[in-house]
């Protein structure tokens, strides 16, 4: 198990170091000067030049990478080109509202998923089945700024319910994660009740039943923890779906989170915001599958055996 | 117990614990109701093992899952008769009755302990659960230690806190067996409990479960393919067939004196331990003498086949960050064999005993050291390419010929792609190579143009003959060919292989866990244990005088198709 | 002109200067020296108190003075601290403010301020002359990368300063109460320039004690302490019980809400529980807003020193023809355009807005005549047309503006293909010699830095701008014009007002001929503020600051 | 056939949509009552605000005064295109990279895969951006970099099921045979396979029109004024309050469309694999 967790979490360093570097000749080759942003309209050429050299951007990009790598060790981020703020109080700053915003959204995609998927399963066929799978499509297939639009204009505008915008009370949280986990929830809860119709056909639940035990019995204790596991596994790559929502679901409901300061540094090619959003959210989907890779084994003790 | 022959009268028998009159059972299919089981009639008397035997597909399953009242509501309904428990009928009681009898009253264990039992709980919690829901909390964890106690698990205590993965196949039999009678039911149905087990542990648990029959006093339905085990167990036997019961009978009458023709089959097919004592090969199918087809040599045995010197097989490891395998588990470990043309050897273990790993290594199928010489040729470390010419001195067949097809493939397609790979003949060439091979399994050359799924389990197995057939290759690897078929299919199937070798002068690896279909095919048995050869010699050695202590337990613990010889459960 | 780096929902609202009068600003520098600070007075009393909550979309950059230079952080920027120089609320009109007074040499090369007393900053220490030579000198010196360095030119020493040969400005000198400053040469706007933001007055102990935090965590002696910033999410701003003017500001405190999408900004606006949308009114509430009956407390509507523009870039060919730029200012429809804007614009005709001192009221620039066009393209060899790209910034309604201008080229028969990107990306395009032919500037227009027709020359039309990385994207340079676009500059004598102001006015209607340039519109500054908010427009549309927290009260 | 489809209502409706969609996309230039991208004088009400739907326009029209109509039509064409051939290029990219990771376990194996994880753990929508902002969006490019965002989970999928193949007996059975790694490949592994590409195709489809949608909401899909249904929404958000058909027509398309897909992918999964059927 340990031995696993440190094999999991040199191979989750490696793949951000490839993050890393694929960003980092991404942004390099962008067709936008940094220093001529920064400089501003009334500046020299001098200025230019001597903004470049200051922030190391005429140097070969190997070197550039190698500074950056040997501080990023150091937890440090850079600064960035025009909040002439270091990048990581940045995106700390801005990390909570994010991670909050997901968390309350995949807890709302669980809960509404989870259920659903086992109504489904147990009703099988039937009309309530049916109403769910097809929910669940609508869910899938609908685009997120129009949910996100069209929630705020009713709930938030003409019926007042939750404020429009902001952050903090748990008023607010409710319309973002509603958009992004209404939405998410048709995955969870056809992948639910794939699996649980899978388990309700195994063995252990024909034996649980020759036990005589109580439906509900069956279905919370036996079925449930074995037809999770595949929902668990989703975790981890529904985070970096996730971190694709937030940037549109922040934006509508001015959520002060890193998608905002993602989108605005992309417009302003400030360059280590760019850069450490993308490996905080990198970091984000590995931390998500090392958790779900972590969490299975609690739930199924064969894992745990590896 | 003897069956009297006049009408039962109340008094003269004590009733019935189970009564099953008339029962019917119909399936919902596309195409309307289709029967599944009709006018299924026994009965069940207090402390009775009664067993019912019959082939896939005959109803077994259907019956006792009736009983329980867990038929697959949307597809499987009964649709007349009476299930009578202690005459109350239990056809259309409610769930929530039907829940409490099950488990309380009757209880029941399945053929696979390995999917049985629910991976993700501990044994304690399984256990107690059924006892808490029946009998109430009290001293539910108790009574489970006790239980375990008495299904002889080793070390209870710590089997409480462990998981079903934790456990062999062997112990976990015993778990769902301690489940099942945790309650103290009248009725214990055993839904082929042993088949999924190894012979020497299927001996324990049958010896198990005649012990705690006594014990607890409960009334058995035991369900088996294995005449064997029938003979071993039953006091009465109800032989199904296509959904009918087609006799019922005491265990001594029906084996001595079948009355009807099926049971008369049933019987022939199941090979029997020592029927080939006294001689020295497999028996003989074909009337003429032998004369090789390829002429060549007309004595067998001259030439070697197929050589294995000191062979072994790493697994595992885990491979590290880097692809570096770590420390390996040896599977196989200095095996050393040969095998001659025109000859069977039989490989036979218990599961996990590295018999298939061994059969692949052979083919260099699966990377491994030591010496392999086939058709002559040194096979290790030789690339694919160089592997090629050597492929059409071997062929293989495989344990389930539907996974062994490619589904999308046709047959005719199927047994022409080793003609294909080595690229032999021309289109017409091939197609009535195939023809002839289809004919020579004793299928039928219109046959070519259907799909695997078309056809049943033997046809499939011959095909799958066909195929090893293509290349006239000098040997088979046969890996537990028969094991996933019928008696009565399996009898067709393994003289035909014998019919094959004669005809052909075919050298067979057969590998198999039964030790029955080994000495009914080998010349020479290997016995493999944990990777390793025990003993090694002339099927006639092997089973006459066993060298090793576990030769001899493999073959003690072979149930004998005849009731008169009982030896397993009553031994010990 | 400030960055605009950011994604505007609604037309480009940048921080305007607003020009009432056509009175020079420069006129002031000869005043008498004593100049009373203060203010227009308002047409009702305003009441001391209340909180007021401002929102934006965007994050606050720095409140560092030396570097921030984005309309939003302008306008606080100012507030927290104080400069030499300052204007009359909602005027263009310069009165001096950390100064006292002031004297200008009759040569116009020296200037000496003399600093009140007694003001402090906000950590309490008293704001002393060498505090401004620290400021600005700080403003200049090339490792603050700030960008406003090149204001400060005229100011002896600059050049070796700049370059790194010198430890500081030598033009500036202290003594105990005064500061005095010596020009290399005559600058017409020097007074406007010491009252930029980039002359605020730091302290130099907690700018080193905070070292790069001092943008996040500043110290001014302004009307406005910062007392909380959670970064992304709002920032708090409370009166300065200090300043050293008394009954300034009247609000106790106002919260900037950041990230909020303007649309919902201006919903959240109507519900009350926004006092100013700093992002102004989107183009798809402002029909709907001005038609409610609430409309009156609610709109601000005024005019800015702004002029949208397509670019002609004159290196690539079939645009250095000047026939061809010529036809294609013909081609333009732009009042279809302005009803596009839903007629927030005026249409435009030449560089200057009609406020700026200079703009040429008489001149009739190229008419919509597509015909006319044609026959131009003709004449250039160009009967079928020909085809090219329009580069755009990718927010509303720019692509929008773009399409239209779009749908007007192709009537005269030129397919421009239209590349809507981010603002950098377009910047940086018109930046790189012979890559972008045309760049519609919305979103990115020119909007001077103080009310002066010269800041709308130099970087944009001049030589000097013309160059890799420059903002002068029609890489444009007349060599005669710029000659007397210099002469026109050292005219520091007060009594050439007028001639300087016409002199600069010429300059540009003589750039129309040779078109560099589609002039399109001049936008006006919709801004909306809660009803409770009290004062006139000119305070929230102030054309040095956008919102001027120091004069907004609440009603 | 038929029967499948009558037994599937679900299957028949999203055909149905898809056809309808196709045949708009098709046969736009002829049922279009304007050429998209005319901006017209009397589209627009006096203000310049965009007019609501009539009996000139039957969806109304845009902010620039272009028929809302005309313009969806041309837009299916775009939309259309890019989920093909975004889809195409990913699935044939996860298909590829999949097979030869699930077949060769190994170091080959193992170094796709952990490509392919790297690319899980980017950000989509992040290099989706970067990407296009770096290439500058045309349609190609649009679709180019939709493809390349997608493409890792084609792979994942295809990676677990060709391990699982390649570990089935038919497949050993071949290599008994003596059959090379690119028969096996080709003629035993990729038929096997395609149901599968055909089904995420099809659902990628869905995803696709919704990402690209996403992407022109954020202003770097494909350029004006050629119409996606996309950028007609991203052009139009903001009067979601004040001219709603703008916002609803498109977005509606949107939906009716990715729907149908994954309807239809859903249904092809279950047919074609009758293992699954029923499943999710």
């Amino acid at each position: 198990m340990l031995a696993l967790l440190a094999k999991r979490l040199v191979q989750s360093a490696l793949i951000l170091l490839g993050v890393a570097a694929i960003t980092f000749v991404l942004l390099y080759a962008l067709p936008a000067d940094p220093a001529v942003l920064l400089a501003g309209r009334s500046a020299t050429a001098q200025t230019v030049a001597n903004i470049r050299h200051q922030l190391g951007l005429d140097q070969p990009l190997l070197v550039q990478f190698w500074h950056y790598l040997g501080n990023l060790l150091q937890g440090d981020l850079g600064r960035s080109f025009t909040q002439k703020t270091d990048v990581a109080p940045l995106i700390l700053a801005r990390l909570p509202a994010t991670l909050t915003l997901m968390a309350a959204g995949i807890a709302m995609e669980l809960v509404i998923g989870v259920s659903l998927g086992i109504l489904a399963a147990l009703r099988r066929g039937g009309l309530v089945d049916r109403l769910v799978m097809s929910l669940s499509f609508v869910g899938v297939s609908t685009p997120q700024f129009l949910v996100a639009l069209l929630l705020l204009y009713v709930f938030a505008a003409t019926l007042g319910w939750f404020p429009m915008s902001g952050y903090g009370t748990a008023a607010h949280i409710v319309l973002p994660a509603a958009t992004l986990g209404i939405l998410g929830a048709g995955w969870y809860a056809r992948i639910v009740r794939s699996s649980m119709i899978d388990v309700l056909n195994q063995d252990y639940v024909r034996t649980a039943r020759a036990k005589g035990l109580s439906r509900r019995r069956i279905v919370l204790r036996h079925a449930l923890p074995n037809a999770i596991l595949p929902a668990i596994a989703m975790i981890g790559i529904d985070i970096g779906q996730f971190m694709s929502g937030v940037v549109v679901v922040e934006a509508v409901y001015g959520w002060p989170g890193i998608g905002q300061l993602a989108w605005q540094a992309i417009q302003q090619v400030d360059i280590p915001i760019i850069m450490g959003v993308t490996l905080v959210s990198a970091a984000a989907i590995v931390i998500g599958n090392l958790v779900a890779d972590l969490t299975a084994p609690l739930i199924d003790p064969r894992i745990r055996a590896g | 117990m003897t069956l009297t022959p006049r009408p039962t009268p109340a008094l003269a028998l004590p009733a019935p614990v189970l009564e099953v009159a008339h029962l019917t059972v119909d399936a919902r299919t596309p195409a309307g109701l289709s029967r599944v089981l009709e006018d299924v009639s026994f009965a069940l008397r207090p402390g009775e093992t009664l067993c019912l035997a019959g082939e896939s597909g005959s109803g077994k399953s259907v019956t006792s899952l009736a009983i329980m009242g867990l038929l697959p509501k949307a597809s499987l309904r009964v649709t007349g008769g009476a299930i009578r428990l202690d005459g109350r009928d239990l056809v259309g009681l409610p769930e929530r009755a039907m829940r409490r009898l099950r488990g309380g009253e009757i209880g029941m264990i399945f053929q696979e302990p390995m999917t049985s039992l629910n991976p993700v709980m501990t044994i304690r919690d399984q256990l107690t659960e059924a006892i808490r829901v029946h009998q109430g909390a009290e001293d539910a964890l108790a009574r489970a230690r006790a239980m375990l106690e008495a299904v002889h698990i080793s070390d209870p205590a710590r089997r409480l806190g462990q998981y079903p993965h934790e456990l062999s196949g062997g112990m976990r039999q015993r778990v769902m067996i301690a489940m099942a009678l945790s309650c103290r039911p009248k009725v214990l149905i055993a839904d082929e409990p042993t088949t999924a087990l190894d012979v020497t542990v299927q001996a324990q648990i049958l010896k198990l479960m005649r012990e705690l029959k006594g014990e607890f006093g409960t009334s058995i339905i035991l369900i088996t393919h294995d005449m064997g085990v029938v003979a071993e167990m039953a006091d009465r036997v109800a032989v199904m067939k296509a959904g009918r019961i087609v006799e019922q009978a005491d265990v001594v009458p029906l084996f001595t004196a079948p009355r009807e023709a099926y049971t008369r089959e049933l019987l022939a097919a199941v090979p029997r331990l020592g029927a080939r004592a006294g001689t020295d090969g497999p028996p003989r199918v074909t009337p003429l003498p032998t004369r090789f087809e390829t002429g060549g040599e007309n004595e067998a045995g001259e030439e070697t086949v197929l050589s294995v010197h000191n062979l072994s097989v790493s697994y595992g490891g885990a491979r590290n960050l880097f692809g570096r395998r770590g420390e390996a588990q040896r599977a196989v470990e200095g095996v050393s064999f040969a095998l001659k043309r025109g000859r069977t050897l039989g490989l036979v273990g218990e599961s996990g005993s590295g018999k298939s790993t061994t059969g692949k290594a052979a083919l260099g199928l699966i990377p491994f050291t030591g010496e392999v010489v086939l058709d002559g040729t040194a096979i290790a470390g030789l690339s694919p390419r160089a592997m090629r010419p050597l492929r059409r001195a071997a062929q293989m067949i495989f344990q389930d010929p539907y996974a062994s097809l490619d589904p999308r493939m046709s047959v005719g397609a199927a047994i022409a792609e080793p003609l294909v790979i080595h690229g032999i003949g021309n289109r017409a060439e091939r197609r009535e190579r195939v023809a002839a091979l289809l004919r020579r399994v004793g299928l039928t050359a219109d046959h070519a143009t259907r799909y695997p799924h078309e056809f049943s389990g033997g046809q499939r197995q011959r095909i799958c003959i066909a195929r090893a057939l293509a290349l006239e290759p000098k040997l088979i690897v046969a890996d537990e060919s028969v094991a996933a078929l019928d008696v009565s299919v399996r009898a067709r199937v393994l003289d035909l292989m014998l019919e094959l070798q004669e005809t052909m002068g075919l050298a067979y690896l057969f590998i198999s866990h039964d030790m029955a279909v080994i000495e009914k095919m080998s010349h020479e048995v290997a016995v493999m244990r944990a990777g390793r050869l025990v003993e090694y010699g002339t099927r006639r050695a092997i089973f006459e005088a066993p060298h090793e202590a576990y030769t001899r337990e493999l073959i003690a613990a072979v149930p004998m198709p005849d009731p008169t010889r009982r030896h397993l459960a009553e031994a010990g | 002109m400030l960055k605009t780096l950011s994604r505007l929902p609604s037309l480009p609202l940048s921080r305007s200067r607003l020009l009432r009068s056509s009175v020079l600003a420069v006129a002031i520098a000869f005043a008498p020296a004593v100049l009373a600070p203060g203010f227009v007075a308002p047409a009702m009393a305003q009441t001391p108190g209340g909180d007021i909550v401002v929102t934006y979309k965007d994050d606050i950059a720095t409140l560092d003075p030396a570097i921030g230079y984005d309309w939003q952080n302008w306008s606080m920027i100012k507030s927290l601290f104080s400069r030499l120089m300052d204007y009359t609320p909602g005027t263009p009109n310069l009165v001096p403010s950390l100064a006292e007074s002031f004297t200008v040499s009759p040569d116009g090369l020296t200037y000496v301020f003399k600093l009140h007393k007694g003001v402090k900053f906000s950590n309490g220490r008293e704001v002393v002359p060498a505090d401004v030579k620290y400021s600005i000198e700080r403003a200049v010196n090339p490792k603050t990368q700030g960008p406003g360095a090149g204001f400060f030119g005229a100011i002896e020493g600059f050049d070796e300063f700049s370059a790194g040969k010198a430890d500081g400005l030598s033009g500036i000198t202290t003594d105990a109460d005064s500061v005095t400053f010596k020009l290399s040469r005559p600058d017409a706007t020097f007074l406007h320039v010491l009252a930029i933001n980039f002359a605020s007055v730091v302290p130099k102990e907690v700018v080193e004690a905070e070292g790069a935090d001092f943008g996040k965590k500043p110290v001014g002696s302004g009307t406005f302490i910062l007392k909380d910033w959670v970064i992304g999410q709002k920032l708090s701003f409370v009166k300065n019980k200090d300043y050293f003017q008394k009954g300034v500001p009247f609000i106790d405190s106002f919260t900037v809400e950041i990230g909020q999408e303007p649309l919902v900004a201006v919903l959240r606006l109507q519900k009350g529980e926004v006092d100013i949308a700093g992002d102004g009114v989107p183009p798809a509430k402002f029909l709907e807003m001005t038609k409610s009956p609430d409309a009156a407390g609610m709109i601000v509507d005024g005019e800015q020193l702004h002029t949208g523009y397509v670019t002609l870039n004159t290196k690539i060919k079939p645009l250095d023809n000047v026939k061809v730029r010529q036809a294609l200012n013909m081609a333009i429809n732009k009042d279809r355009i302005v009803r596009i804007v839903n007629g927030r614009a005026t249409p435009a005709n030449q560089p200057l807005p009609p406020l700026m001192p200079g703009y040429d009221k008489d001149f009739k620039g190229y008419a919509y005549d597509p015909a006319k066009a044609k026959e131009l393209l003709k004449e250039a060899g160009l009967p079928d047309g020909f085809s090219t790209v329009l580069y755009s910034t990718n927010t509303d309604p720019q692509p929008r503006i773009a399409q239209a201008i779009q749908q007007d080229l192709a009537a005269i028969g030129v397919k421009a293909e239209i590349k809507a990107l981010a603002q950098a990306n377009v910047i940086a395009a018109g930046g790189t010699e012979g890559e972008a032919p045309m760049i519609w500037s919305g979103g990115m227009a020119w909007i001077a830095d103080f009310p002066d027709p010269s800041n709308f020359y130099g970087p944009i039309l001049g030589c000097a701008g013309a160059v890799a990385g420059g903002w002068n994207w029609s890489w444009y340079c007349n060599k005669d014009l710029q000659a007397r676009a210099v002469a026109a500059d050292s005219m520091s004598d007060p009594a050439k007002v007028k001639e300087r102001e016409a002199a600069w006015g010429k300059v540009f209607t003589d750039i129309m001929a040779d078109a560099p340039w589609i002039p399109v519109f001049n936008e006006r500054r919709i801004v909306a503020k809660s009803k409770r908010m009290g004062g006139p427009a000119e305070i929230y549309v102030d054309p040095t600051r956008v919102i001027n927290y120091d004069a907004i009260f609440v009603k | 056939m038929f029967r499948t489809l009558l037994r599937r209502p679900s299957l028949l409706i999203g055909l149905i949509v898809i056809a309808l969609v196709l045949a708009g996309a098709l046969f736009a230039p002829l049922i279009a009552p304007y050429q998209p991208d005319a901006q017209m004088f009397d589209g627009l009400s006096l203000e310049g605000a965009p007019l609501p739907p009539s009996h000139q326009f039957p969806l109304g029209t845009d902010t620039l005064g272009r028929d809302l109509f005309s313009r969806l039509l041309y837009g299916a064409r775009t939309s259309l295109l890019i989920g093909l051939v975004a889809n195409g290029i990913a699935v044939l990219i996860g298909l590829l990279i999949g097979t030869i990771a699930g077949y060769f376990s190994g170091l080959v194996g193992g170094t796709l895969m952990r490509f392919t994880d790297l690319m899980m753990a980017f950000p989509a929508l992040l290099l989706a951006i970067v990407l296009a902002a770096l290439l500058h969006p045309s349609l190609w490019i649009v679709a180019l970099v939709i493809a390349l965002v997608n493409w890792a989970q084609v792979a994942r999928i295809v990676y677990t099921e060709t391990r699982s193949l390649a570990e089935r007996d038919f497949i050993l059975a071949e290599r008994a045979m003596g059959a090379g790694h690119l028969r096996i490949l080709v003629l035993h592994i990729l038929p096997h396979l395609v149901p599968t590409a055909i089904v995420w195709g099809t659902l990628g489809i869905a995803t696709t029109v919704l990402l690209e949608a996403t992407l022109s909401f954020l202003g770097i899909g494909v350029q004006p004024p050629e119409p996606s249904w996309g950028n007609i929404v991203f052009e139009s958000q903001s009067y979601f309050q004040q001219a709603p058909w703008l916002v609803f027509f498109p977005g509606a398309a949107i939906l009716m469309t990715a729907l149908a897909f994954n309807l239809v992918g859903d249904a092809l999964r279950d047919i074609t694999d009758p293992t699954q059927r029923g499943r999710g």
